[in-house]
């Protein structure tokens, strides 16, 4: 399978992956504060150890693929690139057992906005074709963002206490959510509501103008 | 560039490989031993597969709670400390089979045979090991629900078309046709088209197959029957229906060919726009229920026939045929297939496709058709409860025999199964009825008839449900739902009436079977 | 209407136009001159007597004895004001334009019944006769890049199209043309 | 990645740039997709390649190219003795061999002026209308599976099978029968075969009921088929269009009552035409006079007409011989003649000329479907892409007389 790919894609995904590898085991060693390696593997136990491996594969996918949203040339290339990321994001979800959210996001992110934004790259039956050039200045600059922003996000991870919360797996999440929505947050709730209303008559506006 | 030049290169002549050889060794192997068996007594192995597999899921439960009784409750008891995790040799994870032997015999196991069970039960405390099992068998049975769907489909075709369907492979009514094609696909040369974006055409199938058996997870088979039993099941698996769609728009967008871009197109609008009205229609049981994990749903209609949810408030009743008409949409299924229609776009968004990539396709549609089977049976009808009420079972003691009774008569996987297939059988017989609907009446159907339909019966069983309260509607709707059950029956033995006289007279409304041509009849 | 009063009618209306005319036989027809035609044509659909509103076939024949190329054109009344009454009688009548055959031109009456276009189309095809102010004259059955209009007695036939050699055994058939 | 489908197929078809040039002036405007329903198409009926200029679901025109089956049959005609050239009618329609057959002899025989003993004629008639049942049933059949509708198929062709056995019996063959030749019938019918032939009809009058419930009557049927592609009695006589076009649009023309050949006119039988909703026998709305729905359903109401004929013709089968004595090299006078038959797709059509030798100098045959199809590019505008089949199926074209 012949990746043709800008000259400097490569330097550049080896560069993050490196980045990377290095912050991780920082970021969970660190997390316990002044945790010695014994107490790291404890701070592992509560979950088994295939969860902690499942939750490094999940997380080093989503970001490969987040990559390669930015990085692949064709539009339905990024699209699917896209539909891994969300969907592994779903995935996380459900490794910290909020299976509702992740159904959620599965059926509003991926099922909803990727089908739609795919839809959109299909109704513009020029653009799917066409090639997005990354010229080698703006990736440059790209890259000089990308560092300054992954050296700030790393300082505030590192200065960050995480407290270890213990997992409660049972619980119906659904029902509290439910009662929650319909009493504290009944006023952002039926914000929300009346603006989705909104745009559902504009686009049915939008769709009846082009039809004329 | 004159009209005969073929643009075609010149590809060298396949010669199959090691690998494909040994499947077909195996292949050839496996139907010898069965095609005496079964071509001689075809409904007793079916049965017998049936009931072996309940039997072998049942059986694979009873171990655990006798792992989970003996070796983790006793060790508890017993406080002997669970050894933490080293990465020496496995012997040493978990209870070690050595201090696992006593508890065996402690629970009234020979010392002899305990000293042998000791190894083999030994992985079975890992919960990962379980789930593993339990994966392996949910996705044998992912792969055998579509075969057999896909060989059912060519019987029933057969037969609406007044002729009989495959006949030939495997003796008895052509058992193995689906072994057969899939084996055929398997070996049959799967070309990429030059021009197509060759990475994502092979990716494409796979999007389409991962959710349909990702599906099978949350389906609630039995009462305890269940992979993971999670408190959104509905939820789950209505999002694994929806990312289906990115699967098919890939594929048909990836293989350069303009049907396929037109098929592609049609699919993403219309499994778009009928997963509202499906997810509407599928809030109504819920209302009712008040749960949104199929198990619960499943045990509140274990009181019988009129306890089912369909016939819980007219409005349900709507909303299960409004069900029904939508998962038809959202699975691409009889009048609603435009995605892959052969009249107008050749083979719609499969066009390019062909051997094993168009196979997965085709496994995923099916896969997908259960399981909305399914979703319609535990939602509407009881899931895995039977038409008698399960409280008559409890009447029966509690022997053994009243156990395997209640769990076959009463509810139970087999009651599961049957009704889910009853909505296969449903799909089957519109697809080859009716004939297909163009994809402005599809979008028609969907926006301005069902959406308003389902949220106004969304609307009416809230208000039915409010209304419970008051003891007095209470009675009223015990009433109207014996009503809405009476009419269920009527549909019910209605079908099984005329399937009947159809049987019967079928010689005068059929006319000659082309059994009466064969040469020799 | 009998053949004879249309050919009466005909040469009143159009005189010289009309050269010939012969009623017996098992094709009255009369033979028009060819500039003159796409007129007669619609004087032919017009006419509240005639009113030939059906054009049933162009057919096209090559005359080589006197070197000329000609096209029949075959009409037929259909009455549309019957309503759903069962049409019975009808009449017919059929009109003959000749052309010379090195520089076949006959003016087109795709104008007048549209369902010519696609026979004089044929005609050109395979008769070699170019129709002027036709809206879309070029080939219909051969390939485009044909050579030659194979219905003319003179045709010979092509020993290879595109590297596909015809058939060799040419002498065997002796083609009586 | 690759270029626009569009440019790529420009490139590789340097024609199809000038069909559309010449056609409208117009440049190619780039936002639409040049769509081939090619030769090769499922719902196209044999070897028809309609390019199709789309807006995404909406075509803008259609336009068909044909020739793909052309095997200039006319010059063989012109070096083949009449007896001879029967076997190549019947390739021409291969749908219905016996018209097509019936077409030629008949142009022959009155260019000749030879006489068909009465047997002959009957027999023709009966097996004419036979071939136009077994015609119908394949439009009818191939109609419902381009709508998706695929068991009409089967119950169709188990019925032609059938009728194919009859023709089997009969003359041997079951596609191309070259039975009806020039004075009559190749051979007299078996014996048994009448007995046969009255079971089959007696078995086959209740199965239209069948089809009109399966399929006719079909809701979804009648929203795919009804109010689409609707043609204008004007536009049916302007464009050529004959036969069950003619007769949906509400017109009640038949040739074989007009100018009856072969003994029509001693039977009595009706002339089926498109009526508006809600007429008896009619669905209540959804249809009007001339759309595709009436086109399939005169296709229908012929198939109950023909069993009347093929009835009253074997009631009355006269004896004696079923062929003219002298067939082969049969003089045919220095004249030209043009006769039409009523084909199940519509007016079949020979021009045949002799000039005293019993080689014909010139044979054109006029193909209904050639005229039938080329409303295409006036009907299909502005269409559905769904409705392509849906108009075509319901023309019902066969290739191989559109090319001849």
């Amino acid at each position: 399978m012949v990746l043709r790919l800008h000259k400097l894609t490569i330097p550049s995904l080896v560069a993050v992956a490196g980045l990377l590898l290095t912050a991780a085991p920082a970021l969970a060693l660190s997390a316990g504060g002044e945790a010695s390696p014994t107490e790291a593997t404890k701070v592992a136990a509560p979950g088994s150890l295939f969860d902690a491996i499942m939750f490094y594969v999940v997380a080093l996918v989503t970001v490969v693929s987040a990559l390669g949203v930015c990085i692949s040339k064709n539009v339905v290339r990024m699209a699917v690139w896209l539909f891994c990321t969300l969907g592994c994001v779903g995935l996380l979800y459900f490794l910290l057992a909020a299976t509702f959210v992740g159904a959620i996001q599965f059926i509003v992110y991926v099922g909803g906005t990727l089908v739609l934004l795919i839809f959109g790259v299909m109704l513009t039956s020029k653009s799917p074709w066409a090639r997005y050039e990354t010229h080698p200045v703006e990736l440059s600059a790209a890259l000089v963002v990308c560092v300054g922003l992954f050296s700030t996000l790393c300082l505030v991870f590192s200065s960050m206490r995480w407290p270890v919360v213990q997992w409660e797996t049972e619980g119906t999440a659904v029902r509290d959510i439910g009662v929650a929505l319909l009493t504290r947050y009944l006023v952002p709730f039926e914000a929300a509501a009346v603006l989705l209303f909104i745009v559902m008559v504009g686009a049915a506006h939008l769709a009846r103008q082009e039809k004329k | 560039m004159s009209q005969f030049s073929v643009p075609w290169k010149p590809r060298s002549e396949v010669r199959y490989g090691f690998l494909s050889r040994v499947i077909i060794a195996i292949a050839a192997a496996i139907y010898a031993i069965f095609k005496p068996v079964v071509s001689r007594f075809p409904g007793l192995v079916a049965w017998a597969v049936l009931i072996l597999s309940c039997l072998l899921v049942w059986a694979h439960a009873v171990i655990f709670d006798y792992v989970d009784e003996t070796i983790l409750r006793a060790a508890a008891d017993q406080d002997i400390t669970r050894p933490v995790i080293q990465f020496g040799s496995p012997s040493t994870w978990g209870y070690a089979p050595s201090t696992i032997e006593p508890l065996l015999a402690g629970a009234g196991m020979g010392s002899g045979f305990a000293s042998l069970c000791k190894y083999a039960l030994w992985p079975l405390q890992f919960i990962i090991v379980r789930d593993l099992i339990i994966l392996a068998a949910l996705f044998a049975l992912f792969g055998l629900v579509p075969a057999y769907a896909i060989w059912w489909e060519r019987k029933v075709a057969g037969r609406i078309q007044s002729r009989t369907g495959p006949m030939r492979v495997g003796g008895w009514h052509g058992w193995a046709q689906s072994l057969a094609d899939g084996l055929k696909l398997v070996l049959k040369e799967d070309l990429v088209p030059d021009e197509a974006d060759k990475p994502l055409f092979r990716v494409a199938p796979y999007l389409a197959l991962i959710p349909a058996a990702l599906a099978f997870v949350a389906l609630p088979f039995g009462v305890g029957w269940v992979f993971r039993e999670l408190d959104v099941a509905l939820v789950f698996i209505l999002a694994m229906l929806g990312i289906e769609v990115v699967g098919v728009i890939v594929g048909g967008w990836a293989s350069n060919n303009k049907w396929s871009v037109y098929g592609a197109m049609r699919e993403a609008c219309q499994m778009v726009a009928y997963e509202i009205p499906m997810g509407m229609a599928l809030l109504v049981p819920i209302v009712c229920a008040g749960t949104l994990s199929l198990r619960e749903i499943g045990e509140m209609q274990s009181g019988g026939w009129f306890s089912w949810l369909a016939f819980s408030n007219p409005f349900a009743f709507i909303a299960f045929v409004s069900y029904v008409i939508a998962s038809l949409a959202s699975v691409k299924r009889a009048p609603f297939d435009l995605p892959e229609s052969e009249s107008e776009l050749v083979a719609g968004f499969h066009t390019e496709y062909s051997g094993y990539r168009w196979g997965i396709f085709f496994l995923a549609e099916y896969a997908a058709m259960f399981v909305v089977g399914a979703l319609a049976s535990v939602l509407f009808l009881g899931g895995w409860n039977s038409p008698l009420p399960s409280s008559w079972a409890a009447s029966w003691g509690d022997g053994w025999i009243a156990r395997i009774a209640e769990g076959i008569l009463f509810g139970g996987p087999l009651w599961f199964i049957a009704k889910a297939f009853g909505f296969v059988y449903l799909q089957m017989w519109l697809r080859w009825t009716l004939p297909r609907i163009r994809i402005d009446q599809v979008l028609y159907a969907c926006v301005q008839v069902l959406l308003p339909l389902t949220m106004l019966l969304l609307i009416g069983t809230a208000l039915w449900v409010w209304a419970l309260e008051s003891s007095g509607f209470a009675v009223f709707s015990s009433i109207v739902s014996v009503i809405l059950g009476l009419i269920g029956l009527v549909f019910a033995f209605g079908f099984l009436g005329i399937a009947g006289y159809g049987f019967y007279n079928q010689r005068r409304l059929v006319g000659r079977l082309n059994t009466d041509l064969l040469s020799g009849s | 209407m009998v053949p004879e009063e249309i050919c009466l009618i005909l040469e009143k209306q159009f005189g010289d136009a009309v050269q010939s005319t012969k009623v017996e036989g098992g094709h009255p027809h009369a033979v028009v001159a060819a500039d003159r035609w796409p007129e007669v044509a619609l004087f032919l659909r017009d006419d509240p007597r005639l009113r030939f509103n059906l054009l049933n076939c162009i057919s096209s024949l090559d005359l080589l004895a006197d070197n000329k190329l000609a096209c029949v054109y075959d009409l037929s009344s259909l009455p549309l004001d019957r309503g759903t009454a069962l049409i019975i009688e009808t009449h017919l009548f059929a009109v003959r334009v000749v052309t010379d055959r090195d520089e076949p031109t006959i003016p087109s009456v795709a104008r007048v019944w549209p369902t010519a276009e696609w026979h004089e189309r044929e005609a050109y095809d395979l008769m070699g006769i170019r129709f002027e102010n036709h809206p879309d004259l070029r080939r219909i059955l051969c390939p485009d890049d044909w050579v030659g209009h194979p219905l003319r007695k003179d045709y010979e036939f092509p020993l290879e199209y595109h590297g596909i050699p015809a058939t060799t055994e040419y002498e065997l058939t002796n083609p009586r043309h | 990645m690759n270029k626009a489908m569009g440019e790529t197929i420009l490139e590789s078809q340097p024609d199809l740039l000038i069909d559309i040039d010449r056609r409208e002036q117009g440049d190619l405007d780039t936002e639409e997709m040049l769509v081939n329903m090619g030769p090769q198409h499922p719902s196209t009926h044999g070897v028809l390649r309609i390019v199709l200029r789309t807006d995404g679901e909406m075509i803008q025109e259609a336009i068909p190219h044909i020739g793909y089956l052309h095997r200039c049959a006319e010059k063989i005609g012109e070096n083949l003795q009449p007896y001879q050239f029967i076997p190549y009618t019947d390739r021409m329609d291969y749908l219905a061999g016996m018209n097509n057959n019936q077409a030629y002899a008949v142009a022959v025989e009155k260019l000749a002026g030879m006489e068909v003993p009465p047997r002959g004629q009957a027999i023709r008639v009966i097996m004419a209308e036979l071939n136009r049942i077994a015609s119908h049933l394949v439009s009818l059949g191939c109609y419902g599976m381009d709508m998706g509708a695929f068991t009409p198929f089967l119950y169709c062709f188990r019925e032609r099978e059938m009728i194919l056995d009859l023709f089997e019996a009969a003359c041997g063959a079951r596609l191309t029968y070259s039975y009806l030749t020039i004075g009559g019938v190749f051979q007299d019918l078996p014996e048994g075969w009448v007995e046969q032939c009255r079971e089959f009809l007696d078995y086959f009058e209740p199965k239209i009921d069948d089809y009109n419930n399966l399929l006719s009557f079909n809701h979804i049927f009648i929203k795919r088929t009804g109010r689409i592609g609707t043609i204008s009695p004007e536009d049916v006589v302007r464009w050529g269009l004959t036969g069950p076009l003619i007769r949906a649009s509400g017109i009640r023309w038949d040739l074989r009552k007009v100018t009856p050949y072969d003994g029509y006119e001693q039977y009595d039988f009706e002339i089926p035409i498109g009526e508006p909703a809600g007429s008896d026998g009619f669905p209540a709305a959804g249809i009007e006079v001339g759309d595709s729905w009436n086109r399939y359903f005169v296709r229908v109401l012929e198939m109950e007409q023909s069993v009347r004929i093929i009835r009253q013709a074997l009631d009355r089968l006269p004896e004696g011989d079923f062929r003219a004595k002298k067939v082969t090299n049969v003089k045919l006078p220095d004249d030209e003649v043009y006769v039409e038959i009523e084909n199940p797709r519509g007016q079949l059509g020979f021009y045949v000329r002799g000039d005293g030798s019993a080689i014909p100098y010139r044979v054109k045959s006029r193909g209904p479907s050639f005229c039938n199809l080329s409303i295409t590019t006036h009907v299909c505008r502005n269409c559905l892409l769904a409705d392509i089949p849906a108009i075509i199926g319901s023309i019902d074209v066969v290739m191989g007389e559109v090319d001849r």
